[in-house]
C-alpha cells in the first residue's frame, strides 16, 4: 500500500485528490455516488458575498474533448453557505477547501471574514482564493491577469484567515507569464497555488449563427486543455526548482479523466490534483481517479505518493 | 440514483425516432414517468465527453435481463446520432433515474397528457398509471409532420381518448396542440394537464391550462452538462412557494414544474434571462 | 452557387480556405489527394534563412482532440525554397503564402529580401510572418508575446515586401491581451491578421516520467483549441467593430476540421480560414473543407461568402 | 497513394496480435512489401485526431470483395485497442500504400529476414518476393516470448529456413535475433538482410550484418502523425549518397533505409538527438 498523503502547507490530507470548484456543487449531490468524505479535500462552488443569480441560458456549449460554460457564479452568498453548506460537509466528515470570490478584492475580504466566523469552520483546511474572476474596479479585468491585482486579494484574504489554515490562489493560464502572477500571489503570502481555471474560449451556433452561450464568452475546460494545466504547472514549478519563485505546494488542476491523467499533473509538480468536468462524464470521477492513482503508484513502486510529485523534471532527458 | 454500465439489447426505428431498450438494472426498479436517464456517448475514445438526457419512455424492473427501460431518441448531434447507430449488445453506460417525477393527484380528477414529438415518450407509463389511480385520462399528441409523432398506436391502448395535431396536417388536425387543448380540458373537466415538449409549446399549454382552470405540469428540457445537479447549466426561472423568482436546476429541481411556477416572460428566441427580480438578478453598477 | 470570393486586403482569392503553415509542407505531399492550385491559396511552413535540423524526437503526443508538437522549425532555408519549392507552387498555378521567420527581427527581413528576389515571386499572393516563435535576441522569448517585439518584425517585413503584396502577422493565443499584439501589428503595417498559432503545452509520459517531447514543451493544435481561436478572432475583430482598431482582414486558424468549424471562425469575424492539424487525419481536408463550407454558405442562403464574415457579431443576442 | 473508405471483413486473434484483413480497393493493387497504411481510428466522435500507421501484412489485389490488405496489430493505446475491438463489416478509413518498400537485389542474391515480435508481418510477402526472382531466403524470428512471435508456421512455407528466438526461451533459442544472425548470414552467405522491428534491434541487426559483409535494410517504426509527409515528426538521422547527415522523414524518406546510413550514435533511450554534423543543426550561440 503507497502511503498517499499529501502535505498542503502545512496541513496533511489522507490523499491528494479533490473536487474542482463549481464541477461539485457544494457535496450532496455526489455523496450519493460516493461518501464525499473519502477525497483528500472537498473543494466547494467559489462562493461570493451575496446570492447570484448567474448568467442567463445557454450556459454551455459541448466543445471537441472539453465544454464551455458561463455560469457566473451562480450561488446562495456566503451567509446562506455557512448555515447550510458548510455544516453538511462537516457532518459528512469532510476536509473542506472553501472556494471564495468578490467582485472587488475587498468583498473578498467581506466573504473571508463570514467564512471564518462559521460554526462549521472546523472543516476548512483551506480556503481558495479564486482570482480568476472579474475584478469590477479594474474594467472587469480578471484579477490573475494583473500581478498587482493578484497580490492585493491574496494579501486581505491571507490577513483574515487564520495562520494555521492555508490559502490557495487559483490561476488563470490566460497571461502571457504564468510565472509573474505566481510570483505576486506568494509574495502576498499566498500557501498554494492552484492551477489552472478554464480557458477563455467562444464557441458559435453555426444553424444560429450567433454565440452559442448567452454571455458570448465561457470557460473552457477538460481533457482537451490538459497539456496547457500540465504545461502551466510545470513552469511555476521549474521556477521553484530553479529559484526563481518561493517553493510551494501546486494542485493541479485541468482535464484530469483518469489516474494517468492525474499522475501527469504530479509528475509535472503538483501536489494535489482536483477532478472538474469529468466529474459530469462519471459522477463517480473523482473517487475513481483516487483509486487510479494509487494504482499508478503502486505500479511505479513508489513507497509515497509525495515520491512523484514533480518527478518528471528529475527524469528529463537532456539533448 | 444509480450508475450502471448497461447494454442495448434491442433499437428500432420509430417513425423519425429510434426506440432503444437498454439493461440498466436497479435503475427501472426506482424510476417513476416524468424522470430521467443521463447516457454516455462515444465510447473509450470519445471526444463528447457530456451526457445524454432521455426521457425514461417506459421500464421493465425485472426480466429475462434484469431491469429494462426504454428511450426513444431523435438522432440530432453528434451523440444522439451514436446513440441510434448502436448495434444490439454494446454497452452504453447509464445515469439515472434522474430528476422529479410527475406529481400524481391524490384525487382521481380527469387529467390531460399533452406531448410534443418525442415528448410524448414519458406519457404513456404516466396514463397507465394516472388509470391505475382511477384518474379519466385523454392524449393529445402533436409534432410538425406525421413521422414527428411519437406513439399514437400506444395512446389508443394508453388513454381513454386521444387527439392528433400536425402542423402540416399530414396527420390529425393541422394545427398545434394549443389549438385542440382547450377543448379537451372542457369536456374532460381537466384538473390537470401534463405536458413534455418544446419550451414554446409548454408555454401555451400552461396558458390554455390556466385559462380553463386546469394546473399544468410541464416537463421541460434544458441543455445539460451533468444532470445530476453538479454543473448548474440547466437552470431557468421558476417562482417559489415563497414567491421568489430563483434559477433553479432543471435536473434536479425539474425536469418537471407547475407550469404556473416557470417565469416564461424570461424564456424565448433560444436565450433564457434572468429576471430583474430574481434572487440575486444583476443589478446596475455592480452583480 | 455562392460566390466565394474573398478578399485579402487588395488581393481577391477565388476562395477563402488555405492550409495552415508546417501542417502542409510545401505542397507535393497533398497535391497527391488534390489539386493545391484549388485552395484559396496555399501556405508554406515557415521558411528561415538557413537550413535547420529541427528538435530532437519524439516532436509530437497526441492529446484528447489535439496534438502537441514541437518540430523546431526544421526546412531546408530560404534559398534553396526559392530554388526548388517555390516554382513547384507556381507551375501548379497555387496561390502562395509565404510563411516566414527568423532568429531576430532582421533575420526576417534577410528572408524576406530573398523571397521577394525568387523568380517564383509572382505566385506569392502573401506573406505571412511567423512571429509566433523565439526572439534570440530578447531571451528567446516569443516576438508575438511582446507588443515591441511583434511591432519590430511587422515593420521590416512590411517594408521589404512589395506594397501589392499583403502582409499578415501571425499571432499566438498565449497572451493576457491579444488586442494589444493585434494593434501592434496593425500599427507596424500588416494588412491582415492570421489567428492563432498553437497553445503553448506539455504532455508527460505516464511510463517514463518525463515530459513526452524531447523538447518537453510543444505547441497544442487541433479541435480542441478552437473555441480559443474562435475566442481570439472574436475579439479582435469586435475591436475592429468598435473602432479600437483599424479595420483589416483576419484569417482564422485553429482547429477547423469541417465546414462547419470553418464557418465558426468566419461568423467570428475570419474572411478566409486554415486547415491545420485535420490535415493529418484526413489528407483531403483542406479541399473538403471548402466544398462544406460553401455547402454551409448554400444552406444559410447567401449569395456571397463575403456576407458570413463576422455575421455573429450582429446577431448576437443582448440579454 | 489512395484514400478509401475500407472495410473490416476479418478479424482474428494471432498469439499477442490482431490479425485484421481490410477492403481496400486500390491500395492492395499498388502496394509492395515493406510499405505501410495509415488507419483513422475512433470513429466519428473520435477524440485520436492522428492516424495509426501499420506495415502491410499482405495484400489481395482482387477477390470477392474488391482488393484487400491484411496488417498485424498489436493492442497498445487507444486507437489500436479500438481497431482491434472493431466487429466483422465495420468502416475503417484508410491512406495507402505509403512509404518506400524493401528495394529488391537485382541479382538473386542469398537473403536473411529478421522480425522482431509483429516486425516480422511485412517479411513474408517479401520472402515469396524474393524467392520468384530467385534467391535463397532465410527468417530469424524473434520477441520477448513465444506469444509475441508471428508467423513462426508461415515463415516455414515463405522460407528455406527459419530460427526462432525469444528473450525467456519459451519458444526456438533464449536470446536476440543478433546472437544467431551472423552464424545464418555466414551460413548462407547473404548478401542483404531485411529486418523489421524495434530499433535496438535494427541497430544490432546492421552491426551484425556489416560484420558479416552483408548488406542490411531496416524499416524503422517512428512516432508519425500523418505518415504522408506533411508534419515532419517522424524524422531521424540518415546519412545520405553525399556523406550529409539530414534528419529524414521517415514515412516518405523511409520506413525503410539503408542500415549503415541510419545515424544509430543519435538514437536510443526514447529519443533521437539530432547530430551536431546534421545539416542545420542548432550551433551554439544562435541555431
Ligand atoms: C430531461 C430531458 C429529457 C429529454 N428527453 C429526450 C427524449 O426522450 N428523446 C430525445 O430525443 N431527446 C431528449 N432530450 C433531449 C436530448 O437530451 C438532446 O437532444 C441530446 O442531448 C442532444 O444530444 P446530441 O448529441 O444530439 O446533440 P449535441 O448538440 O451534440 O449535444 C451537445 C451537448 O448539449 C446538450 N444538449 C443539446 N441539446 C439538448 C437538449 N435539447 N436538451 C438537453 N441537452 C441538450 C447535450 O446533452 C450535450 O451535452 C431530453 C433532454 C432533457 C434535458
Ligand atoms: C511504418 C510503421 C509501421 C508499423 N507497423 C506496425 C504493425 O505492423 N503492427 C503494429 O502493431 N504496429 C505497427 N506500428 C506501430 C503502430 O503504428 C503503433 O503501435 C500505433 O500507432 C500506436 O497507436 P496506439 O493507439 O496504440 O497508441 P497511442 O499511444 O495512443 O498513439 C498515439 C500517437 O502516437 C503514434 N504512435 C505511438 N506509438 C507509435 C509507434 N510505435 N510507431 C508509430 N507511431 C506511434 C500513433 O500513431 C498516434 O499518432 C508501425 C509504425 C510505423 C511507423
Ligand atoms: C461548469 C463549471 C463551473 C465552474 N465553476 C468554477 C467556480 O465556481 N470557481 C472556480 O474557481 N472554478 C470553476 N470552474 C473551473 C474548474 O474548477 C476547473 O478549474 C476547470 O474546469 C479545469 O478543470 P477540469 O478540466 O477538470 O474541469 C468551473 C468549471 C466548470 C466546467
Ligand atoms: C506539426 C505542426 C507544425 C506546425 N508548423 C508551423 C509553422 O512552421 N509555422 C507556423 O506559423 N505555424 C505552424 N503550425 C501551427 C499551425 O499553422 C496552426 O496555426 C495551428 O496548428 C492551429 O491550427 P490547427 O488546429 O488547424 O492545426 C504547426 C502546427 C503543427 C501541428
Ligand atoms: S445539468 Fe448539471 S446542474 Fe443540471
Ligand atoms: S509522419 Fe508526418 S511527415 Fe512523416
Amino acid at each position: 500500500m503507497v502511503d498517499m498523503r499529501t502535505v498542503l502547507a502545512g496541513t496533511t490530507l489522507p490523499n491528494p485528490v479533490m473536487t474542482a470548484s463549481g464541477c461539485a456543487a457544494n457535496g450532496t449531490e455526489l455523496n450519493r455516488f460516493f461518501p464525499v468524505a473519502e477525497l483528500g479535500a472537498f473543494v466547494t462552488k467559489t462562493v461570493m458575498r451575496d446570492p447570484r443569480s448567474g448568467r442567463p441560458t445557454p450556459r454551455m456549449a459541448e466543445t471537441p474533448s472539453g465544454m464551455l460554460n458561463s455560469i457566473g457564479l451562480q450561488g446562495p452568498g456566503i451567509d446562506a453557505f455557512c448555515e447550510h453548506d458548510l455544516p453538511w460537509l462537516e457532518q459528512q466528515g469532510a476536509r473542506v477547501v472553501v472556494s471564495v470570490a468578490g467582485n472587488t478584492a475587498e468583498e473578498f475580504g467581506e466573504v473571508v471574514q463570514r467564512l471564518v466566523g462559521s460554526p462549521a469552520w472546523g472543516c476548512v483546511v483551506g480556503v481558495e482564493a479564486n482570482i480568476s474572476c472579474p475584478n469590477v474596479a479594474n474594467r472587469g479585468l480578471v484579477f490573475a491577469c494583473d500581478p498587482v491585482s493578484s497580490e492585493r486579494v491574496v494579501r486581505i484574504v491571507r490577513a483574515r484567515v487564520p495562520a494555521e489554515v492555508p490559502v490557495l490562489a487559483k490561476l488563470t493560464p490566460d497571461v502571457t507569464d504564468i510565472v509573474t502572477i505566481a510570483g505576486a500571489a506568494l509574495g502576498a503570502g499566498a500557501d498554494a497555488l492552484t492551477m489552472v481555471n478554464t480557458l477563455l474560449g467562444i464557441v458559435i451556433d453555426t444553424d444560429l449563427l450567433r454565440p452559442r452561450l448567452a454571455g458570448v464568452t465561457g470557460g473552457l475546460s477538460g481533457p482537451a486543455i490538459r497539456p496547457v494545466a500540465v504545461r502551466a504547472i510545470w513552469q511555476v514549478t521549474a521556477a521553484m526548482r530553479s529559484g526563481t519563485l518561493p517553493t510551494a505546494p501546486v494542485v493541479g488542476v485541468g482535464g484530469v479523466r483518469t489516474g494517468t491523467d492525474a499522475l501527469e499533473l504530479v509528475a509535472a509538480g503538483a501536489s494535489a490534483v482536483q477532478v472538474g468536468t469529468a466529474t459530469f462524464n462519471d459522477p463517480s470521477a473523482p473517487r475513481r481517479v483516487l483509486t487510479e492513482l494509487e494504482a499508478e503508484a503502486a505500479r511505479h513502486g513508489v513507497e509515497r505518493f509525495a515520491d512523484l510529485v514533480g518527478i518528471a523534471h528529475e527524469r528529463m532527458v537532456r539533448p | 440514483m444509480l450508475q450502471v454500465g448497461g447494454e442495448l439489447i434491442a433499437s428500432r426505428r420509430a417513425g423519425a425516432y429510434h426506440h432503444l431498450t437498454l439493461v440498466a438494472p436497479g435503475v427501472a426498479e426506482l424510476a417513476a414517468p416524468g424522470q430521467f436517464v443521463a447516457l454516455a456517448v462515444g465510447g473509450a475514445t470519445s471526444a463528447t465527453l457530456l451526457r445524454r438526457c432521455f426521457s425514461i419512455h417506459r421500464v421493465t424492473p425485472s426480466g429475462t435481463y434484469g431491469g429494462t427501460v426504454d428511450v426513444v431518441v431523435a438522432a440530432r448531434g453528434a451523440g444522439t446520432r451514436w446513440l441510434t447507430s448502436l448495434r444490439v449488445h454494446d454497452p452504453v453506460d447509464v445515469v439515472g433515474p434522474l430528476g422529479r417525477p410527475f406529481p400524481l393527484p391524490t384525487e382521481p380528477v380527469p387529467c390531460v397528457l399533452v406531448g410534443g414529438g418525442y415528448g410524448s415518450a414519458p406519457l404513456f407509463w404516466l396514463a397507465e398509471v394516472l388509470r391505475e389511480r382511477g384518474c379519466p385520462v385523454e392524449m393529445v399528441l402533436g409534432a410538425a409532420s406525421e413521422d414527428r409523432l411519437f406513439g399514437v398506436l400506444q395512446a389508443r391502448r394508453s388513454a381513454d381518448g386521444v387527439t392528433v395535431t400536425t402542423d402540416d396536417g399530414s396527420a390529425g388536425h393541422r394545427g398545434w396542440v394549443s389549438d385542440v387543448l382547450g377543448d379537451v380540458v372542457d369536456r374532460l373537466g381537466a384538473g390537470v394537464v401534463y405536458a413534455c415538449g418544446p419550451m414554446g409549446m409548454l408555454r401555451s399549454v400552461t396558458e390554455v391550462a390556466s385559462a380553463h382552470g386546469a394546473v399544468a405540469q410541464v416537463a421541460v428540457e434544458e441543455s445539460m452538462a451533468c444532470g445530476i445537479g453538479v454543473c448548474m447549466t440547466c437552470v431557468l426561472p421558476v417562482r417559489g412557494g415563497d414567491g421568489v423568482t430563483r434559477m433553479v436546476r432543471s435536473c434536479v429541481g425539474g425536469p418537471v414544474f407547475r407550469g404556473d411556477r416557470v417565469r416564461w416572460d424570461a424564456i424565448g428566441d433560444g436565450v433564457t434571462r434572468v429576471p430583474e427580480d430574481a434572487l440575486g438578478a444583476p443589478h446596475p453598477g455592480g452583480h
